[in-house]
């Protein structure tokens, strides 16, 4: 009781000092925005989490393995287990390293990784700022991580770090407009750029289906090229570990290596909630045409399951490359980038003109 | 080319030559002076063509070390191991092959490194196995080490 | 054809891509051709070979006694001194003096399991038993003396 | 005449240092790779880290001893290892091994083949990026491995081998455990094909990469799978055969490429020649002794004997030279392993880092048994 | 919220890896040595600067790549209105989308997109 009552008169000190300090409507918004930044990361870290551990058992079972399975039910805490340990690890800096890059690295990955959550649709009417040219900031926010990366693989002065962040500068740079190409001949259907638009569109249909055939080149491409910018086998030559020992990644030790892999497991959420949002009609239920029995059924499902289910599908379609592919060569990666995904995602993008302009996607 | 004709055929490249048939293989022993030139002269004479350096050891006898190459040779598949007396056993000196077999280069550097025959003319003659500070020659009968383990 | 090629290149890549991750997500759909053995859990069901060699031990019967006569082949057939056997002299009853086995020492830190003590052996007085677990966190418990106190020869073992 | 200028380090070149802590190198070898951007301009390989002086520790062990140690080389085919280090006094001291005796040598050796060709598979899938092929590969391994504890003792160094035979006889069960994991097998080899050799990722990786002529081959005095890549007949098992090889159906793989894929294809089909010969074997096992009566302390009479046999990865020579004694006056291991390493900056010259990865991985070293 | 969300989305993120480096400082015993701040390089002391002018091949990449965003740039916009402008956007288009291949193939013939 005591507790309770101490709890609530320090959040009545601070709530009147807030509105001393900055007038009551301030106030309110200040601690909403505490509240709300508190929810964010709390949700970050869970998702991490839940890809970590998604991420090995998926490993696992597709190697006749079983996984984690001793802490915690089903293996579950491992990872809470593991991110202990990381706490506990030293965070060293080595000394001929350039310091202050060095540490500033992890906080542009996860800044840059934060920012880009915020036009997400995670349900219905739940989006953090649905901001008008949703599509093109996410694109345009992403790519800052490249710089993040080359920052920690430059500032380590280690060999390998450096072969690294060079080849993920290639890789991200080149795939960058596959991705864009890819959002493009989406958002010609939709004609807006606002997150929100492009989920409302797809209300009879996901664009996969309605798109024909150019929707499902350009949702093949983005899954490609997406793998690539986040850097993920088999494309993730920045850190190739049979290659470069951890790329660009080698000097980071303890909670400034978890940030690194935390910041990797959020945008391959990102990445995957863009690709559902886009073509899999993000929040919106599976429709069939006229079943009203069927569609009501669906409806019933609550719209951020529906979200949530088709970017894990989306996840698990990733994860299922990871673990199924070898790893490609560093020019191998930029042939497939600008000799294969760029010319056909520029076809693409005029075959999906054609298709608008005749009204094929009702 | 058969036992007989190979050693007919060494007699000419070398007059020197005395032969050792103990073993399994035709045994030819070389003297140190010429012994490049004649090395040179299996390797590249067409009906000889001993390409193929498959084993190259030395080993420590109390009074000399004697150099073995084993040599074969892969289109006629005879084979021949060509041996060296080395008497200097202070500083023993051979003339490197690895300009003739490339394996050589290693092989070389192999028996430099544990037994301590210098070769003349390898182009980088340093330590393979043991560090470069290694004193001694561990592959020598008289080779002695405080820490040994004696079983 | 340029073009044709460069179509056909495509279409066969994606293909053979698509069969590797059909094995695998045959694999993933399949949990029951797991083969995790979930190792200290499963040591009741773990059954190792018979001839598997674990370490050197020498069997007693319930009378304690063994069948060594202490000839010291073992410790000589050993290539890297596990073994040491002292021997002691001891008088039999019909006067005569004996050479018994007092201490055989077995350092299981050294030992190979090559099993060339077993077969050296002219007596069967050791072999190798099926224990595998022999992390112990003081080197020097490596260290064992393999007869058990008091034990005596076997009657009839020479 | 062909060897290359020695490299110098030249002001603002790129060296790197890859080894011997790096998950690629299989062991503890050091690779200096002096680098152009991502191309290698030249690799110097340093080894001796896990040098273990066997051939002076065999100086003074007995000639039943000595055969243990061989295990430790090249610890995949430790089988064969033994049996080339049995031959050698069998041929020396002139013993007549019974027939039911090598047909087990046989069998033994080709089962530590396979494993050993498994284990490559799974590792060349890993350093190229793909995790999955390890564990692939190891599913049928470890039922041989259990198979050969059953009869030998051991999974990996068996010490299997005496001179004059083997050290027990099989298992009762072994017949019918070997059919089944070959049947096994023989179903699950085309996962082997879908994962990896038909992946189009994999075979842009190793097609046209570490290409080794037949000539650098020879001369290098490469052996095995990696010399059978480049047009190379050197299969001891046809050339020189020994234990009743010579009465056994098989072919000598041997692919014209002389790149990664060549050697890569060798190994593939050797599982199946060797699958081949277990077959042959399996049901014909002869009766009889399984060891030859020898004397207790063994003595090779004066000289020097030399016996090779084809391990998985090439040639094992053993050369003994003998004085009368009952240990060796000196012993050389021929090692496959060493050789063919000598070979690897040939190879990799003109490559990118993932593809040195690819070479060494192909040419399949055992660290243990380049160092000795 | 609009664009508040981005300074709260900024704060955030600064707090989140502030907070788990500063927790980890906290907690984490620290004991420097000469050896621990040495470069990883597979154990060997490294030779020479890591901090080099690096190959060319990778900036060729970097210029092309500036060539095709400005291109995405300019898409971005059109995108958006061309099923309301119609048929002109779409001549338009290829004529500008056929000039950039032109570059793309000519840096593909110049050997360009060969990585060095």
């Amino acid at each position: 009781m005591t507790l309770l009552y101490s709890l609530s008169g320090l959040s009545y000190h601070i709530q009147s000092w807030l509105t001393r300090l900055l007038g009551n409507t301030m106030a309110v918004l200040v601690s909403e925005m505490v509240i709300v930044g508190l929810c964010l990361i709390g949700f970050l870290v869970l998702l991490s989490f839940t890809l970590g551990y998604m991420e090995r058992r998926v490993a696992a079972f597709m190697q006749l393995r079983l996984g984690p399975n001793r802490v915690g039910p089903k293996g579950t805490l491992q990872i809470i287990a593991d991110t202990i340990k990381l706490l506990f690890k030293e965070g060293l800096t080595p000394t001929n390293a350039d310091k202050f890059m060095f540490n500033l690295a992890p906080y542009i990955m996860i800044i840059t990784t934060m920012l880009v959550t915020a036009p997400l649709a995670f349900a219905r009417n739940f989006q953090i700022w649905d901001l008008n040219i949703g599509v093109f900031y996410v694109s345009a926010v992403s790519s800052i991580s490249v710089i993040g990366i080359l920052m920690a693989g430059w500032s380590s002065n280690n060999k390998y770090s450096l072969l690294g962040a060079m080849r993920s500068g290639a890789q991200i740079v080149s795939y960058e407009l596959s991705i864009g190409l890819s959002l493009i001949s989406i958002v010609i259907l939709t004609g807006s750029l606002r997150i929100s638009d492009i989920v409302m569109s797809q209300q009879n249909g996901w664009w996969i289906f309605k798109g024909h055939l150019p929707a499902l080149i350009a949702f093949v491409i983005f899954i490609v090229a997406s793998t690539a910018e986040i850097n993920r086998a088999p494309f993730d030559l920045a850190e190739a570990e049979q290659e470069l020992t951890a790329g660009f990644h080698t000097e980071y030790a303890g909670m400034k290596f978890a940030m690194f892999l935390l910041s990797e497991y959020v945008n391959l959420f990102i990445v995957s909630a863009l690709a559902a949002t886009l073509f899999l009609g993000g929040w919106m239920p599976f429709h069939i045409g006229s079943w009203s029995g069927f569609n009501h059924v669906m409806d019933f499902i609550p719209s951020s399951l529906w979200f949530m289910g088709k970017t894990f599908f989306v996840i698990f379609i990733i994860m299922w490359f990871r673990w199924t592919f070898p790893r490609l060569r560093v020019d191998q990666l930029l042939n497939l980038e600008w000799k294969y995904l760029l010319p056909i995602s520029m076809l693409n993008v005029l075959l999906m003109t054609l298709v608008a302009l005749l009204g094929w996607h009702g | 080319m058969s036992r007989e004709e190979l050693k007919q055929r060494l007699s000419e490249i070398c007059p020197s030559v005395t032969f050792d048939e103990t073993g399994e293989f035709l045994m030819a022993f070389f003297t140190p002076d010429v012994f490049l030139t004649q090395m040179k002269e299996l390797r590249c004479a067409t009906d000889l063509n001993f390409d193929y350096l498959f084993c190259m050891t030395a080993i420590d006898w109390k009074d000399n070390f004697t150099a073995v190459y084993h040599l074969s040779s892969t289109p006629f598949r005879h084979a021949l191991v060509v041996k060296v007396k080395l008497t200097d056993k202070e500083n023993p000196v051979l003339d490197s092959v690895a300009g003739i077999w490339k394996g050589a280069n290693f092989l070389e550097r192999e028996v430099y490194d544990l037994m301590g025959i210098r070769f003349n003319g390898h182009p980088d003659l340093r330590r393979l196995i043991l560090e470069d500070d290694w004193i001694g020659h561990p592959l020598r009968k008289d080779y002695a080490d405080e820490n040994m383990i004696e079983l | 054809m340029f073009i044709t090629e460069y179509f056909k290149t495509i279409f066969r890549s994606v293909k053979s891509l698509l069969t590797g991750m059909r094995l695998t997500g045959y694999y993933f759909t399949h949990p029951s051709k797991t083969l995790t053995q979930e190792y200290p859990d499963n040591r009741k069901e773990l059954k190792l070979a018979d001839r598997f060699r674990g370490e050197v031990v020498m069997p007693h019967t319930e009378a304690n006694e063994h069948r060594c006569t202490g000839c010291q082949a073992c410790e000589l057939a050993c290539p890297n001194g596990t073994i040491k056997i002292i021997t002691k002299q001891e008088i039999l009853p019909d006067g005569k003096k004996k050479k018994r086995l007092d201490t055989m020492i077995y350092n299981l830190s050294m030992c190979t399991f090559c099993n060339l003590c077993i077969v050296a052996c002219p007596s069967d007085a050791i072999t190798m038993s099926q224990d595998f677990e022999h992390s112990v966190l003081d080197r020097s418990k490596l260290r064992k003396i393999l007869n058990k106190p008091d034990s005596k020869l076997m009657e009839g073992v020479e | 005449m062909l060897i290359e200028e020695d490299y110098i380090t030249e002001e603002g070149d790129f060296v790197v240092n890859i080894g011997p802590q790096h998950p690629a190198t299989h062991g503890v070898l050091h690779l200096k790779v002096w680098l152009d951007g991502e191309t290698i301009k030249h690799i110097e390989p340093h080894i001796g880290y896990i040098h273990r002086s066997i051939e002076k520790m065999s100086e003074s062990l007995s000639y039943r001893q000595f055969i243990y140690v061989t295990s430790r080389m090249d610890y995949l085919s430790a089988h064969i290892n033994n049996q080339a280090c049995a031959l050698t006094v069998e041929k020396a001291m002139q013993i007549e091994v019974p027939q039911r005796a090598k047909v087990i040598r046989v069998l033994m050796a080709e089962l530590n083949r396979l494993t050993s060709h498994m284990l490559w598979w799974g590792c060349t899938g890993l350093d190229l990026g793909a995790v999955s092929p390890f564990f692939f590969a190891f599913r049928e391994r470890e039922i041989i491995n259990e198979l050969m504890e059953d009869t030998c003792g051991a999974r990996l160094t068996m010490n299997y081998m005496v001179p004059g035979g083997v050290m027990a006889d099989l298992h009762p069960d072994f017949q019918r455990k070997v059919k089944e994991v070959i049947a096994q097998f023989k179903v699950n080899i085309h996962e082997y094909d879908q994962l990896l050799s038909d992946n189009v990722i994999f075979q842009e990786r190793v097609k046209g990469v570490g290409y080794l002529s037949k000539e650098d081959a020879i001369s290098f005095g490469c052996s095995g799978p990696t010399a059978r890549g480049s047009g190379i007949s050197c299969d001891i098992r046809k050339l020189y055969p020994y234990d009743g090889y010579e009465n056994l159906k098989f072919d000598e793989i041997i692919e014209q490429g002389g790149d990664c894929w060549a050697r890569y294809k060798v190994r593939i089909a050797e599982m199946h020649q060797s699958m081949s010969i277990i077959d042959q074997l399996i049901d014909n096992i002869p009766e009889g002794d399984f060891q030859a009566k020898t004397k207790a302390v063994l003595k090779l009479p004066k000289g020097e004997f030399y016996q090779r046999v084809e391990t998985a990865r090439g040639e094992l020579g053993v050369f003994i030279v003998s004085e009368g004694g009952t240990t060796p006056y000196r012993i050389k291991y021929r090692s496959p392993n060493f050789s063919n390493l000598s070979a690897l900056p040939t190879m990799a010259k003109g490559c990118k880092i993932g593809d040195l990865v690819a070479i060494m991985s192909t040419i399949d070293l055992v660290i243990p048994d380049v160092d000795r | 919220m609009g664009s508040v969300s981005l300074i709260l989305l900024l704060i955030c993120g600064l707090a989140f890896a502030g907070g788990g480096i500063f927790l980890s400082w906290v907690v984490a015993k620290t004991k420097k040595n000469a050896v621990k701040g040495e470069p990883y390089e597979c154990g060997i002391p490294t030779t020479g600067t890591s901090w080099i002018q690096f190959h060319v091949g990778y900036y060729l990449f970097a210029l092309i790549f500036l060539v095709f965003d400005v291109e995405l740039v300019f898409l971005f916009p059109w995108a958006v209105v061309v099923t309301k402008v119609g048929w002109t956007a779409l001549t338009e288009i290829v004529i500008f989308m056929f000039i950039l291949f032109m570059g793309l193939l000519y840096a593909w013939k110049k050997g360009a997109l060969k990585w060095m």
